[in-house]
């Protein structure tokens, strides 16, 4: 409380990489960026986080893919995307050439995906992987790994073979013990961990008494469970030293301070790029504004201190 | 970068022109550059409700910064519900104007079919307004309220079907072009799936450039979340895969392009 | 979709005990239905589920013991009650006086305080009993049962050996398979199942840097969690063959029904008594209407339908 | 039996009388038998926002079937900033009048403090206008903005106290109760909790009897969740524990009842 007028400084440090702000966007809400440029200045944000990529094209679900709930949304897109070829072709250049980190959001089947496409990377002009071992819509969307811990543990332990970048394990909150899962990550390697993805739901059209979304269930995600990622990434915090990055239903930058009070270092916004596209920007200002505010110097000074 | 921003759109005028289907017009700079077949992202004011709607452009007043979007209310609590609660002086946030339009050039010199059925029926108007060929204006309809009538007359030849006969053709738009023996050169279509692939197959019969505005659940509207997919015949350069996106690579589509 | 003419019955047959309709209330949004009755007629409801009930009086939580969340609500009220003497002596007369079915929830810390409840409500003229072992709220206020298939079994069968009536077991969102955890119960002699219980969330005024709720967490419900509570019961209709009591952010007759359509016979409301204390009525007429509507006889032949 | 519902009030007006201080008088039959010390469960009209906000009854208009909430906006996108942005003619749902009130039978042929601080001033005012015995009001505010002074100087002796020093005493009721050397036999308090504390304290050191009006959050609001508990020195014959229900069993309480 008594640094009131001192500039705050909005950089952190997560496993060796420095952003400029904790602020960065959801995989698989943000595309690579390219189609939110009208609306987003790329440089103000401390990273990007791509869409999952595969090693090759996967085509996703069949539509409806989405369906709107109270305060959120339910998805079951499945994971379409053009590839490690053409991503690494098209996507990584684009991002460089703004001033954000890139993190890119790998998927896969089975351990072997995972490895080949994080192999790939390693010779590309990335700064992170994040590693979705949590995805609720592709039956081996790696969810398989995401709700064991022992399987976690592994696939972490075998990416990290292949990885030249810092890995960010993102968990399923679709499990008994957040704590336990992180734990196992970071047993296997892990130099990070994001959550939440989103909790599976499903809608059901009562008229023609048929499931909403063509794949019956979705990840629901928005303000409606922020209270649950919150909680998630507090049990999380206290379960490991890994650095956090938390996400789930992060719609202001009142919803972001808190989830770092509650022990995520960094946040990722998802839904709310899809209510207001240039949302992520107002958050970055409405950290910087609460740290002048109550007098914080630093993020670091605000992670986990909630009593 | 980072200029465009989601804006706030005041209601002009709201009027319900046939049972369940609203008539809204509202002041947006966004008027300045719509093009008919392009639609916008709606935001309610309920802040339960995340999602924008699409709403296609019915009719673009550049003069007056206003655009006007023709809607049905699709049930109780729906976000068109609140839509249509709004009156003169409300706001709403708006995303516009998103997608590609018709191709007007293509019709040049040619005889082109409009063709509308249900609320894919409004887009077809700003389209007739802005073509300048021999227009062959088809809107089907559930029945006699023929919403929308009185403007397509004055903006081209105009042939009705409805479900129950109670004006023009009795049944389908592809009836109506057959009762009254109608040919074209070229073809922009929007309306129901069924409709849209009846027309894609007659357009294939018939070998005629045919252009359709397909609909699908969206969440960004802009191209991001991949939600609202077609299929496409071909791989597509940037999904990499079959797939297009509605609202950004669309929603008009050449019907050779895409499954429906 | 062939009977639209014939007046459709409403009565569900749950574990042998008949309820004139599918409605009850969720345990603990309704005390024991004295403080509703200037807005609800008992008599119109297929059963009151009371609020828990121990061995002895717990006192609770400190307050705070309630926030609201976006579409929702978290509370950690913390299982306060009377004790299962003064309830038997007051709240079991009470409501025998309406012509509706009681169905106790039954809290506890061990094995042994279910048991006792189980056993002193065995002589009692009460209908069924809900064993709540998935209240987050308490340390021991039952999730350590909620939350371990073979502890979930094996508490299950305790408690059988003691009840005279129907036993529901009140399973908990937080785990990883709900399919797992009913198929726990079923094998350890369950009637009925009765689900979700609430889903741990937590929130933290950034302001002053402290948990909103004394209990730091809470359990989250209401319509924001909607959807996860359908899928759940969907899972679980699939994983036994015990009839289900659907429950979690049913606040309409549209809401009920997406229920009974994913494989419940039955519907708890809950956090829609506090939204309008009068909803219980209008739901039942609600599914009264929409079994008009499509010509539905029996609510039977629309349990678990959705395709 | 189930005859009482939540119930549509319509507003009559607003005003803000003072910095984030709003006052709304709505119309409902609840004014028929409403009480000084009761509340209003006020429910907003925005979907996401589930719960009542627990409102205590300032002014009650019988005649004109007229309930007077005063109300602080406790910041943006609260449900008290919903309601402060109501305007004539808007509705919003309830159920009134709810909890016990003050008892005024209590005070008759004594002498009374009615004692209110900050956003707990509001409901000592009908308390005043219902209390036929010798009133000292002391009502603490944090400034110069001593909203409803003038409506307490018509119904009884005010004394004032704030915290800045700017209006009658520096500092808080107690110290205004000091300076000016009041007595009474019997005290009626509404306010912060600290406060509550100080008086229950000065109540019984003087060994006056002394009623406080308490606030936690609730959700029910009719005594059902027992979410706004407060501790009691003895064993509450309901719960049958050591805590009785705000809503319900107060919000007005007995000092000596209730640990605070």
């Amino acid at each position: 409380m008594n640094k009131m007028n001192q500039n705050p400084c909005l950089e952190v440090n997560i496993a060796g990489v420095t952003w400029k702000n904790p602020v960065t966007v959801a995989s698989g809400t943000f595309a690579s960026g390219a189609e939110y440029t009208d609306f987003v200045d790329l440089n103000r944000l401390g990273a990007v986080t791509t869409k999952g990529v595969a090693s090759i094209p996967w085509a996703g679900n069949p539509t409806p893919r989405v369906a709107e709930t109270h305060s959120g949304m339910m998805n079951a897109v499945g994971l379409q995307n053009p590839g490690i070829d053409l991503f690494c072709k098209r996507d990584i250049p684009f991002l460089r050439q703004f001033d954000t980190k890139i993190v890119v959001n790998v998927c896969g089947k089975s351990e072997e995906d995972y490895c080949e496409t994080v192999e790939r990377l390693a010779g590309e002009d990335v700064d992170m992987l994040e590693i979705n071992i949590s995805c609720p819509n592709v039956k081996e969307g790696g969810i398989a790994f995401g709700q064991n811990p022992k399987a976690a543990e592994e696939i972490t332990r075998a990416v990290k073979r292949y990885a030249k970048q810092p890995v960010i394990m993102k968990l399923s909150p679709n499990v008994t013990d957040i704590g336990e899962m992180a734990r196992a990550v970071e047993a296997g390697g892990a130099d990070a961990v994001s959550l939440i993805n989103t909790i599976t739901g499903m809608k059901i059209d009562i008229n023609r008494r048929k499931f909403l979304l063509a794949n019956r269930t979705g990840g629901l995600s928005g303000p409606a469970i922020h209270p649950v990622a919150v909680r998630m990434v507090y049990e999380a915090a206290r379960a490991v030293k890994l650095p956090i990055i938390g996400m789930g239903g992060i719609f202001s930058a009142e919803d972001a301070i808190e989830m770092i009070l509650a022990g995520a270092t960094a946040v990722s916004v998802g839904t709310a790029n899809f209510h207001n596209p240039s949302v992520t920007m107002e958050i970055v200002d409405g950290i910087e504004a609460y740290m002048r505010k109550y007098g914080f110097g630093t993020v670091g000074e605000m992670v986990g201190i909630v009593e | 970068m980072g200029e465009r921003k989601r804006e706030t759109a005041v209601v002009v005028s709201q009027e319900e022109i046939a049972d369940g289907i609203f008539s809204m017009r509202i002041r947006t700079d966004a008027a300045e550059n719509a093009a008919p077949g392009q639609f916008i992202s709606m935001y309610t004011n309920d802040p339960s409700k995340l999602l924008p709607r699409p709403i296609s452009i019915c009719e673009i007043e550049k003069e007056n910064r206003v655009l006007r979007v023709v809607y049905r209310v699709t049930g109780e609590k729906t976000g068109t519900e609140l839509f249509s609660r709004m009156k003169e002086g409300d706001t709403l946030p708006i995303i516009a104007p998103l997608g590609n339009g018709f191709p007007l050039d293509r019709a040049e010199g040619k005889t082109a079919f409009l063709i509308g059925g249900g609320i894919g029926v409004p887009p077809i108007l700003e389209l007739a307004k802005q073509l300048h060929c021999k227009k062959q204006i088809v809107a089907g309809y559930r029945d006699s309220q023929t919403f929308l009538r009185r403007e397509f007359e004055q903006n081209g030849e105009l042939y009705i079907s409805t479900e129950d006969g109670s004006v023009g053709t009795k049944g389908n738009v592809l009836d109506a072009i057959r009762e009254n023996n109608l040919r074209a050169d070229i073809i922009y279509a929007c309306g129901p799936t069924p409709m849209l692939r009846a027309i894609k197959k007659y357009a294939g019969e018939e070998k005629v450039e045919c252009y359709l505005s397909l609909e699908e659940r969206m969440a960004c509207g802009i191209g991001a979340c991949l939600a609202c997919v077609c299929r496409t015949m071909e791989k597509d350069s940037h999904s990499n895969v079959n797939n297009k996106r509605i609202c950004k690579d669309g929603p008009v589509f050449l019907s050779t392009e895409v499954e429906i």
